[in-house]
């Protein structure tokens, strides 16, 4: 945080090293073509340049094989770097199985998070070491963008859909949090910082706030304020359909298509009910827009979610 | 000049062809053939779109360079629509 | 000055001296006239859009925002880039230099349309005013890149005006790509075949395919963003189930193409200055003509890259990936042959000989970084940060200003008659080089290291590269200066050109300087190929 | 005919070349105008793939009987027009004149049928908007198809009001003769804008009023 004169951004997650080795990769070809090119352009202007006044160039050949040779090699450059980036992408992407899931509300300007066991905090991240980390986003306004340099992870947060991306953090320290996507007056104040802390540390830290409600517990507390469970019951005896194991499942609707109940659509579900309604079912859910917040609505995905884990358990 | 004068003939024939087409795509919406309802309107549309550049628009009796350009608006537009619904339809693919 | 030289002088008639009087400026339809009120409009543009920059250097000094308030710091930047962006690049070469070149580049009088050529400068004009309303009137916040919701709900500024003046601008820029389009197929003097056509016609070309084929959907998206704020429903509303990715997409079709209206018409001035200084004929001709319209074409594929982390499907992501790595070839294969053909030359250090050189090293950077930005897992760490920054200045100050300034050179003999003092202009291109490097390779670090672009404050590790980049831009502002000053003063001092100064091929060069109203006396036969610099006499001596 | 009147502007060797490049232009600028349209058409299909049953739903809410005869009514000023370049080929200037008059009418018929259609949304609460009311749970959907068909048709519309502008222009050209079998690009050239915004309703139609099938 001091005044210091860094060249390089320190390097704080499992992608970090990853992402620098093809930068290096990168940057060596540029060097060699610029160095080839400069060179080039040096060494034949002064080589060749007019003494007399009077001298002219000599005429111009076309050589397929030299314009074969310099289209070929940077192609297949190319090939290596769009799939050793391809490879880094989709890693970014693809949260391993059992990542600890962080939710994360972004509005106009300052960023919200909620940990699984419940503790919240504002512009401020505190996560464990070593152990992936997925966070599930989603912005109350316009977009925004999560971007932690130290752990080469960015990604744009929009409003009305979920959009994810993951991190393993490989060494302790406070790194800067920016909002990278322009999003009105106070956009370059909307940063704090990642806090990376030793497990055991971490786990002090969630106790510290004193008694903390895990996010499920809080989810089913608002799944019974809000009524749902009056139609959701866990038997399947209400007019809606169960929700327990139905997180991750397949679901057909009743126009016959096939989707997978994902976290955009438990949310979905709760702001326009009559868009895509399970098969079997009435569309008579009435639509909870404006009743819950974003925080909540992640609550309730955190709980169904969690009744897909474990059958029936945690009733309210 | 050497421009190519179409009998009165031929208009009227296309004529006739556009009103047949647009009561084609009329019925077809009344008989339920699923996704190739779309793909039946879109055909017929395309059908009444060559027959207005092709002989209204004297598009049959132009030269290559014409045609080129004729082609090169739609060509842009495949682009603009292919990549633009390749995005939406694949979002969901990653994260079930 | 030891040989004796014939005293030149100018043409008794010429197109400037053809009648006199504001309204036979205001109300011409010759191409060179329109051409030079585009001269001055754009100047003036590049003026304010560099005070812009100029204030936001100055912002950047210090880490804390001392100068000015967030709001308009947000402000300056937005209008620094639409300015530079839709009224000096995208008009600076074809409107200027291609409006004079083209028709005497392909011996004809004028262009296809003339009445259309003088309405798109009052479109620009019109244009203009809204965004000088917009400004004036308080600036606009959104970026010059409108990104919904935020331009569509949430900003208090004056979009609509801003939005307005760039639809109308982008008008403007349609019909002179139409004009140069029909122009280049329909009015080309007999035996000026499409392979003795100079570069800079086939570059001014590909240009206007993209001008005409993208410009109309930022209009249209523009538009959409007008009318949502107009009745708050609108389809980029994610609060009515639409999708704020779709106008990225629709706004990137258009404003990827664009960096290649900014940056081909600069290689096709460079394609014409290289043969003529290295005094060789171009090497592969015909691989640097279609790595124009290749560029043209595939610059169309590629706008997904621009919104990796965006939201859109990584499998888009994947495929905007590969289809942006293509378009690095034609580029890569047009600085080889550039090189190659310096190769056994015979070089000669004039003005825009400097700048073309400057052009090819500075754009070679520009297009290495690029790559770093194609590739998906380097993207998502440097995506909008001022790695992003330093690379689409290399290509557009480094690489399309670098151009514009090499063939205002190359063709200001043509233009005004006239010789500007050339120590000063060499002098001129070294400083510009170097505050242009001082200015923007820090960047690339301070992107690398995470700086956020559009940040007004930031964390005070990163003031040293700060500083280096607002050190840099003082001497770039030097460095843009002194042309404006020695150009003009050349206007009434400098020495007669004479009709071909650079013993240059090409039929431009064929007639007066400044040429007549009808640009030729009598209309020129072509039979042969062009860039033949091995028939042509020396160079006479500065 | 008075031979005359044949202008060639200086910057053409003769009148072929004037006519191929004029034609040229306006093929160009059609180019542009399916560009500029374009970017709706890919708004449309965006949002009808995901929105596909809403699409439906709100579609049938649109007057097919009135959608089908305007179509009619443009393709029957498409053939008028197209009998005016002709007629004017030949040097009949009054079938010419009355021709283009029959397009004009046409074209305002159009535009009446298309007033009394928006009126009735209007009527209906189908306008986007506060007022905007759409029974069905998916109404958000619902209300995007009607933006877009607002959007949309009041582009076309107003392409449709440039091109009866231009209709009127020609005609008094026509009726002072300005044209001959030798001269007559300009209704050539406007004749090429009419028929193209009768293509944009050629699929504006189907996309439309003829989504998900009718009983």
């Amino acid at each position: 945080m001091g005044r210091t004169f860094p060249l390089f951004p320190q390097r704080a997650s499992t992608a970090a090293g990853q992402v620098d080795a093809l930068f290096f990769f990168l940057v060596a070809v540029s060097v060699f073509f610029v160095v080839l090119i400069f060179g080039l352009i040096a060494y034949f202007s002064v080589r060749y340049r007019q003494r007399t006044g009077h001298e002219r160039g000599e005429p111009t050949r076309t050589s397929i094989g030299l314009e074969i040779t310099w289209t070929g090699i940077p192609m297949a450059l190319t090939v290596v770097m769009f799939v050793w980036g391809v490879k880094l992408f989709f890693n970014a992407y693809s949260p391993p199985p059992g990542a600890m899931e962080v939710f994360v509300v972004a509005k106009q300007w300052m960023w919200k998070f909620q940990h699984p066991e419940g503790r919240r905090e504002i512009n401020e991240l505190h996560v464990p070491l070593g152990q992936p980390i997925q966070l599930t986003m989603i912005s109350e306004d316009v977009i925004h963008d999560l971007f932690v340099p130290a752990f080469r992870t960015k990604m744009d947060v929009l409003p009305g859909r979920y959009s994810t991306v993951w991190f393993q953090a490989t060494r302790t320290g406070t790194y800067h949090l920016f909002c990278s996507q322009y999003c009105g007056t106070e956009h370059s104040k909307m940063g704090g910082w990642v806090h990376v802390m030793e497990p055991a540390d971490y786990a002090k830290w969630l106790s510290g706030a004193g008694a903390n409600e895990p996010l499920e517990v809080a989810g089913a507390r608002l799944f019974t304020q809000l009524g749902c469970i009056t139609c959701h019951q866990p038997n399947g005896t209400g007019r809606g359909p169960s929700l327990v194991g139905a997180f991750g499942r397949t679901v057909k609707l009743t126009t016959g298509e096939t989707l997978v109940a994902n976290e955009d659509y438990v949310r979905m579900m709760v702001l326009t009910p009559g868009v895509k309604v399970v098969a079997g079912y009435q569309p008579i859910m009435p639509t909870f827009k404006g009743l819950v917040s974003e925080e909540g609505l992640q609550q309730l995905v955190a709980y169904i979610k969690s009744l897909g884990k474990e059958e029936g358990a945690k009733t309210p | 000049m050497t421009t190519h004068i179409v009998p009165v003939r031929t208009y009227v024939a296309v004529f006739v062809a556009l009103l047949v087409l647009l009561a084609a795509t009329v019925a077809v919406n009344f008989v339920s053939l699923g996704e190739l309802n779309v793909l039946a309107a879109m055909v017929i549309a395309v059908c009444k779109m060559c027959l207005v550049m092709l002989f209204f628009m004297h598009v049959r009796y132009s030269g290559r360079l014409i045609w080129i350009y004729v082609c090169i608006g739609f060509y842009w537009l495949a682009i603009l629509i292919a990549l633009t619904l390749g995005d939406v339809l694949t979002r969901a693919w990653l994260r079930p | 000055m030891t040989n004796a030289e014939p005293v030149l002088k100018l043409p008794r008639e010429n197109y400037l001296n053809a009648n006199y009087g504001i309204k036979s400026w205001l109300l011409t339809t010759d191409h060179k006239r329109i051409a030079l009120l585009y001269l001055v409009s754009v100047t003036l543009f590049f003026v304010l859009g560099g005070i812009y920059a100029g204030l936001i250097r100055l912002e950047l000094l210090t880490p804390y925002g001392h100068f000015v308030s967030d709001e308009s710091y947000n402000k300056l930047f937005t209008m620094h880039g639409l300015i530079m962006i839709f009224f000096f690049l995208i008009p600076s070469i074809p409107a200027v230099l291609g409006n004079f070149m083209l028709p005497m580049m392909i011996g004809a009088r004028d262009l296809a349309f003339p009445r259309i050529n003088l309405a798109s400068w009052y479109i620009y004009i019109l244009g203009g005013i809204f965004t000088l309303t917009a400004a004036v009137t308080g600036g606009v916040d959104t970026g010059w890149t409108f990104y919904t919701p935020y331009s569509s709900t949430y900003s208090n500024t004056h979009v609509i005006t801003m939005a307005a003046g760039v639809f109308i601008t982008g008008f403007s820029s349609i019909f002179t790509g139409l004009n140069f389009i029909v122009t280049t197929h329909k009015m080309r003097v007999p035996g000026l075949t499409w392979f003795r056509l100079p570069l800079f016609v086939w570059s001014i070309y590909a240009t206007s395919l993209i001008m005409v084929l993208g410009t109309p959907v930022l209009a249209i998206s523009l538009s959409l963003i007008g009318l949502e704020r107009l009745f708050h429903v609108g389809v980029f509303n994610p609060a009515m189930g639409g999708d704020p990715i779709l106008f990225q997409h629709l706004f990137w079709f258009y404003s990827h193409p664009a960096v290649y209206i900014m940056i081909l018409p600069a290689m096709g001035v460079v394609s014409e200055v290289i043969p003529c200084f290295a005094r060789r004929k171009i090497f592969g001709y015909h691989f640097v003509a279609f790595s124009s319209l290749a560029i043209a074409v595939l610059g169309f594929l590629v706008w997904g890259h621009h919104m990796f982390v965006s939201g859109q499907s990584i499998y888009a992501g994947m495929v905007f990936s590969i289809l942006s790595f293509l378009v690095a070839i034609p580029s890569a294969i047009k600085v080889f042959n550039w090189t190659a053909t310096l190769y056994k030359g015979s070089v000669i250090y004039r003005t825009p000989m400097l700048y073309s050189l400057g052009f090819i090293g500075l754009f070679t950077i520009g297009g290495l970084t690029g790559l770093f930005l194609a590739t998906l897992g380097i993207d998502v760490h440097v995506h909008d940060t001022y790695f992003v920054i330093a690379h689409f200045h290399y290509i557009m100050v480094g690489g399309a200003v670098m151009g514009y300034m090499s063939g205002l050179h190359y063709w200001w003999p043509k233009i005004t008659g006239r010789l500007y003092p050339e120590g000063w202009g060499r002098l001129a291109a070294l400083i510009i080089f170097i505050g242009f490097n001082l200015t923007f390779f820090p960047q690339f670090v301070l992107g690398y290291l995470g700086m956020p672009r559009r940040y007004h404050t930031y964390p005070p590790e990163f003031q040293v590269f700060n500083v280096m980049s607002s050190a840099g831009a003082s001497i770039l502002g030097i460095g843009y200066l002194l042309p404006l000053i020695y150009l003009l003063w050349s206007l009434r001092y400098g020495r007669v050109a004479g009709p071909n100064p650079w013993a240059a091929t090409g039929l431009e060069w064929q007639t007066t300087s400044p040429p007549p109203t009808d640009n030729f006396s009598e209309t020129p036969a072509v039979s042969d190929e062009p860039y033949n610099y091995y028939d042509m006499e020396p160079v006479p001596h500065a | 005919m008075p031979e005359p009147r044949t202008i060639v502007a200086p910057q053409f060797d003769d009148a072929a070349q004037q006519q191929e490049t004029s034609m040229l232009g306006m093929w160009v600028f059609l180019a542009t105008e399916v560009m500029f349209f374009g970017g709706l058409f890919a708004s449309y299909t965006m949002y009808r793939a995901l929105y596909a049953q809403a699409f439906a739903a709100a579609s049938h809410h649109l007057d097919i009987v009135l959608g089908t005869l305007n179509t009619a009514v443009l393709l029957t000023s498409s053939l008028t027009m197209a009998l005016a370049v002709r007629s004017a080929q030949v040097g009949a200037r009054r079938t010419t004149a009355t021709l283009l008059v029959v397009t004009m009418l046409l074209g305002l018929a159009f535009l009446g049928i298309k007033g009394v259609e928006y009126y009735q949304k209007y009527v209906d609460h189908l306008v986007p908007g506060p007022s905007f009311s759409f029974s069905g749970a998916n109404r958000h959907d619902a209300e995007m198809f009607f933006y877009l068909y607002f959007v949309m048709t009041g582009l076309h519309a107003l392409h449709m009001i440039a091109g009866v502008g231009v209709m009127s222009v020609l005609t008094i050209l026509t009726v002072r003769g300005r044209f001959t079998p030798a001269y007559y690009n300009p209704l050539e050239i406007g004749g090429l804008y009419w028929h193209f915004v009768d293509i944009v309703w050629i699929f504006l139609f189907p996309l439309l009023y003829l989504i998900g099938h009718h009983t």
